[in-house]
């Protein structure tokens, strides 16, 4: 018979007097009660204390709190595992308020009611067994990928703090999509310049290993202990040792050449960028005629038009203030999401830059050597408005398409990471884990998720060095082992878990003599097995449900556990 | 001379070749055989007699085939490998060239899962170019398959075979060809042409590897009965390809079963001009009354009389 | 490896209807695999019948085992003591398996649970196709690797036939045609003249099961 | 009028279902006496042998609440468990129980009304259709 000790909560009078004392009068009744306290709010730090001391006695199988909701115990005694006499893992709520007393028609049912969660509680808890914890080292060694402006920034970012990174970049240099840029739309810098300063410091910096030309080839292990082989040019390879692995390989851009869209007075955004850029004098030349007409043209190519916005938004003003130029700048929508954009958006149509708001795309034809665009503004306030504008303009500026690298869906592979439904890399969850991949101990940032500004890419740079640092600044990652678990004995190779779990925590392993995991192919090897690597684990139990061949149990909720729930022992 | 038939010999002669296609009854009805025997006597120099095409239960081709002597008609007896194993086959071919009959068309044969038997289990000991293989060995070396003793008699034979420049891949198709050629056939039919370019391209193909040299090659023809039938052909049936002018010919016309006739004329006469298409096989699918309407006003009537 | 399919459970409750305890044995090889008759299948399978049975009013009691694999002697054997116990046995591994028990157990009832499809590839999770057919005699050299016994409906060794159209089989509008995949292949490894071959017709009858019960005899290996 | 209360086994998707069972204990909603809530990581984690299970041992009707689709923190674990309840559906026709007796409904964390309501429904459902007749 296991002894169980129990606490009543009344949760500050919620759980009335009567009910509690005949809740009380039943749990005292009971074989498996050690003992029976009552608290007023267990989730306080006195009650807490208290309850610490009660458990110092020893010699319970588990402890069951009748009260309210897990949910509202389970932070309190995270924080307290380490003081409580008890495994965390043994204990278990018995919700009386929100699944009995506050839902059953009259006092009696709840009543009823409540015994029967109580009795089901104490069965799953003599069903439970504690669970470890366990911690992995970490050594402050971190791999990115990508030196372009996230990455580069990321690596300068780990490197004040200590932590040694190996910077991976397939192009001969560093800088990535930033090089096309020449100015910030929202700071007083030279983009280049500033990168120039940036690209010098990671050089020099001796907490920086830096590898040009130079991509990922495989990657083995887990959280902690990453094996990254990478390839330079000359065939060689290396393996580094990393605890963790930031992806920042940015996107890429592709631009119509089809039709007028190669004429040689249609140009996309960075053309312009780098005109501006060089441009000396009181007037833009281009194809040989003075710029007094141009046209940007937004939307069609890019679902989300936030980056091409701003860099429109940025050059037109430029345009019409240095430059004697008139702007129009059609769009579906302009975006002004980005911080300080509302700003440059109403200085823009205070300088003149006209905004077309279209539905139907524009048509484009050429007319004596210039480029025509007729546009029907839908937010013209009176419909005969809306009959076509026809711009004359000497170079319309269109958007480039941004899409994923070619290597982003290989990268994805080799990382066992996933990539999202238009081919970026995606985030473990959009709202909470914004540069977490799906894997523990891997970490996407920048363009290699979705196509942003650099402004973005630096808030995300920094959100992801925080994230490493946060995680290696221990020096250890510690977990508790309520984790999925394979019998390799039982594993019939099917390759079902791996395939299906959502972190990539599960690999198919050999196992030697002993079953001692060993990392890789030795010729000794006895059997293959998946194994779950268990700091990458989330315990879901997505796998433990799939094994064909029931070979995969979760260690804090096993099959006796659900079925004790379910009210059904077997 | 391989079997010395009325077909062959119009091929000897360097002649327009002219052949149709008749499908056997679905069951013993004799009075069918006669009354499309009738349809076709004298408007073609042999005709096809089908093997349960598109595996739908018919009077066997064999059978079709004698009758069809009887009555004074030259038969091409397909013979499928769909039904029959090597045994059945060759036993089959001593049947059939017992009984007169001197063409023999070559076919794996359509899917038995196309027809009124889809419970059945298909045979496909041979495909149809070890088929060819294997008739031309008992004609010409007097040995069954893999066999070295002789044969009691002469199978006398003239081979044929079909081939489809409309399936895919296309740049095979015409080295498909030459392995019916290395395999022994005399005679190829194609699948019906609505497509002349592709058909052309292809003819092209044949005869840039000499096959037309090698073997006889009749260009298939079906003449449309309606749009909808064109529709379902193109839209339906694998290996068969309608051009969408074609298409909208017969939709468009007033009388599509004279317009489908007229294309099909018109088709013959430009087959007629290319180079290596030694005749054309008329499928007048459950249409074979307008056999003598197309080969006349294609200028092919009268049919020779050969010795 | 063994492709298997469960066969419906109305058709294995009428084989099962004179009996009222049985054995439910999967088996922990090919069929675990193929999610066909592993041991979360036996479990599945066992609380259906078990759940019908009792709607019927004819309690059925159903014992679960798993060996490893269900074709060797001995793990069949390691079943005797619970065999004994039963009135039959539904057997979920593939047809070997099943026979496996029928030699040791002659007095005993034995169903297949399961129709065994094909020898087969995982072509991605929850999606398998037939790649072999154990003709006796593997063509694959002759073909790049792709198998047209087991992957052409009408087992060509000449082909492809008339019916193929844009890569795909007529049969099946959603299998690609065997031999145009053939033909992909000899072409991307510059073997194409293997095609221009006639490939001589196949000796089924000694090679395949045509020939009657094959066997496999290691003189070698033979104790 | 009968006396039969029917026996829904409840299991409940930590993310979303179970903080919705609390939200609907906050909301005083009224629940059917005879539910068992069970709580799970994921729905992933519901193997389909526990839906059959539930119904063999003794309840009248099972219902999963897990998260909306595209919105499991396990990225698919609601997914798989649709997958494990059609199988759990085709095997509940073929010996002749009615489908519905296993039902999945998604809902967020804040669904408090609309699990008191589904379980409520669920019974009033298994009440019309009587006891479970494969239970043992």
């Amino acid at each position: 018979m296991p002894r169980i000790g129990i606490f009543i909560d009344t949760l500050q009078g919620s759980i009335p007097a009567p009910f509690q004392k005949k809740i009380s009068d039943y749990v005292k009744k009971l074989p498996e009660t050690a003992f029976c306290l009552e608290e007023e709010n267990l989730a306080s730090s006195d009650a807490l204390n208290r309850m610490g001391k009660a458990l110092e006695a020893g010699g319970l199988d588990g402890v069951v709190i009748i009260g309210g909701s897990p949910k509202r115990y389970e932070t309190s005694f995270q924080k307290l595992r380490h003081s409580l006499p008890v495994n965390p893992y043994l204990f278990a709520v018995a919700n009386i308020r929100e699944q009995a007393l506050w839902v059953m028609a009259d006092e009696e049912t709840a009543f009823e009611k409540a015994k029967a969660i109580i009795s089901k509680t104490i069965n799953t808890i003599s069903n439970s067994k504690p669970i470890e914890t366990q911690s992995l080292p970490l050594k402050p060694e971190v791999m990115i990928l990508g030196g372009g402006i996230a990455g580069i920034s990321i690596a300068q970012e780990l490197a004040s703090s200590g932590i040694h990174v190996f910077l991976v970049e397939k192009e001969p240099d560093l800088g990535g999509k930033a090089l096309e840029l020449y100015r910030f739309y929202n700071r007083p810098l030279e983009v280049q310049k500033w990168m120039d300063e940036k690209i010098s410091d990671v050089k020099k910096n001796t907490q920086i290993t830096l590898f040009t030309r130079t991509e990922l080839k495989s990657v083995e292990g887990h959280l902690g202990r990453f094996q990254a082989k990478i390839q330079g040019s000359y065939e060689t390879e290396t393996i580094l040792p990393v605890s963790a692995i930031v992806v920042a390989t940015g996107y890429m851009t592709r631009h119509e050449t089809q039709g007028i869209y190669g004429h040689k007075r249609v140009a996309v955004l960075p053309e312009m960028e780098k005109l501006l850029a060089e441009a000396t004098g009181p007037s833009l030349d281009w194809e040989g005629k003075k710029l007094e007409m141009v046209t940007y043209l937004l939307d069609g190519v890019n679902e989300d038009i936030k980056v091409d916005s701003i860099n429109a938004v940025k050059q037109a003003l430029l345009l019409q203030e240095a430059f004697e130029c008139q702007v129009a700048i059609l769009c579906k929508d302009v975006k002004v999401a980005a911080d300080g954009m509302e700003r440059l958006y109403r200085k823009a149509r205070e300088k003149g830059v006209l905004f077309f708001k279209y539905e139907e795309a524009p048509k484009l034809s050429i007319v004596n050597g210039q480029i025509r665009v007729d546009v029907k503004d839908t937010a013209a306030i009176q419909k005969m408005d809306q009959w076509p504008v026809s711009i004359l303009s000497d170079l319309v500026v269109t958007s480039e398409a941004f899409v994923p690298t070619p290597e982003t869906e290989r990268l994805s592979g080799v990382l066992k990471i996933h990539l999202g439904s238009r081919g970026f890399l995606m985030e473990d969850n959009p709202q909470l884990l914004r540069v977490r991949s799906n894997r523990r101990g891997i970490f996407v940032a920048g363009g290699c998720r979705f196509p942003q500004e650099v402004s973005e890419s630096l808030i995300e740079a920094r959100a992801a060095a925080e994230e490493v640092m946060a995680l290696l600044s221990k020096g250890a990652y510690s977990y508790d082992l309520a984790v999925a678990e394979v019998d390799p004995k039982k594993c019939a190779v099917c390759y079902t878990c791996p395939r299906l779990c959502p972190h990539s925590a599960i690999t198919v392993e050999r196992y030697g003599e002993k079953n001692v995991y060993i990392t890789s192919g030795t010729g000794q090897d006895k059997w293959g097995a998946a194994k779950v690597d268990p700091a990458s684990c989330y315990g879901c139990g997505i796998c433990v449900a799939e094994c064909p061949a029931k070979a995969i149990t979760l260690r804090h909720l096993t099959d006796a556990q659900i079925y004790a729930q379910m009210g059904l022992m077997e | 001379m391989k079997a010395g038939s009325n077909l062959e010999k119009v091929f000897e002669k360097k002649l327009f070749a002219v052949t149709g296609e008749l499908g056997p009854p679905k069951g013993n009805d004799v009075s069918v055989v006669k009354r499309k025997a009738e349809l076709l006597k004298g408007y073609v120099d042999a005709v096809n007699v089908t093997d349960n095409q598109t595996a739908i239960v018919r009077m066997s081709s064999i059978a079709t085939s004698s009758l069809l002597i009887q009555m004074g008609l030259e038969p091409v007896m397909q013979m499928t490998t769909r039904d029959r194993n090597r045994i059945a086959i060759q036993s089959d071919v001593f049947g059939a060239t017992a009984l007169g009959i001197k063409n023999m068309l070559c076919l794996t044969g359509d899917h038995h899962t196309f027809g009124n038997q889809v419970d059945a289990k298909n045979v496909h000991d041979l495909d149809s170019i070890q088929l060819i293989d294997c008739v031309r060995t008992m004609r010409d070396q007097g040995k069954l398959l893999g066999g070295e003793e002789k044969i009691e008699g002469e199978v006398k034979l003239f081979i044929g075979a079909a081939e489809n420049p409309f399936a895919d891949p296309f740049e095979f198709r015409a080295v498909r060809l030459g392995k019916k050629v290395a395999a022994g056939v005399n005679f190829i039919q194609t699948q019906c042409i609505y497509d002349m370019n592709r058909f052309k391209e292809w003819m092209k193909m044949v005869r840039d590897r000499g096959l037309h040299e090698k073997c006889h090659i009749l260009a298939g023809v079906t003449p449309l009965k309606s749009g909808g039938m064109a529709r379902y052909m193109a839209k339906n049936v694998s290996g068969i390809i309608i051009p969408d002018e074609i298409i909208d010919r017969v939709v468009k016309s007033k009388k599509p079963a004279e317009e489908g006739i007229k294309i099909c004329v018109e088709q013959i006469q430009e087959l007629r001009e290319v180079e290596g298409v030694h005749g054309v096989h008329i499928m007048a699918i459950e249409w074979e009354q307008m056999t003598s309407k197309i080969t006349e006003m294609a200028g092919l009537l009268p049919r020779p009389k050969v010795e | 490896m063994i492709k298997a399919e469960q066969k419906p459970i109305d058709e294995i409750l009428k084989y099962l209807d004179p009996y009222n305890k049985i054995l439910l044995s999967g088996c922990g090889a090919c069929v675990t695999v193929c999610q066909a008759g592993g041991e979360k299948e036996v479990g599945l399978l066992a609380s259906g019948l078990r759940m019908a049975r009792q709607k019927i009013g004819k309690k059925l009691e159903v014992l679960e085992a798993t060996p490893a694999r269900q074709c060797e002697p001995e793990f069949a054997l390691e079943m005797s003591e619970t065999i004994e116990k039963v009135e039959a046995v539904l057997s979920v591994a593939c047809g070997v398996g099943v026979q496996t028990l029928v030699r040791h157990f002659p007095k005993m009832p034995i169903f297949p649970g399961v129709n065994t499809t094909f020898l087969g590839e995982t072509i991605t999770h929850g999606v398998w196709e037939e790649r072999c057919q154990a003709c006796g005699n593997c063509v694959l050299e002759k073909t790049g690797g792709i198998c047209p016994i087991s992957r052409c409906a009408k087992q060509l060794l000449n082909g492809p036939c008339g019916g193929s159209s844009k890569g795909k089989c007529e049969i099946k509008k959603e299998a690609d045609c065997a031999w145009q995949l053939i033909y992909d292949r000899l072409k991307a490894l510059n073997q194409l003249y293997k095609m221009e071959e006639v490939i001589p017709a196949k000796r089924w009858g000694v090679e395949s099961r045509d020939s009657g019960l094959r066997r496999i005899v290691r003189e070698d290996l033979k104790v | 009028m009968s006396t039969f209360d029917p026996k829904i086994i409840a299991f409940c998707c930590d993310q979303s279902g179970y903080p919705a069972a609390d939200m609907a204990g906050t909301l005083k909603q009224k629940l059917p006496k005879n539910v068992e809530i069970v709580r799970v990581p994921c729905a992933g984690r519901i193997e389909t042998i526990y839906l059959l299970k539930a119904l063999e041992k003794g309840a009248d009707g099972v219902l999963v609440f897990a998260c909306f689709e595209e919105n499991c923190q396990f990225l698919r674990g609601n997914l798989r468990a649709k997958g494990r309840l059609s199988y759990a559906h085709r095997m509940l026709e073929k010996i002749g129980l009615e489908k519905e007796r296993i039902e999945i409904c998604h809902l967020a964390t804040n669904s408090g009304a609309k699990l008191a309501e589904t379980l409520r429904r669920k019974s009033e459902q298994l009440k019309k259709m009587g006891p479970n007749p494969g239970k043992i």
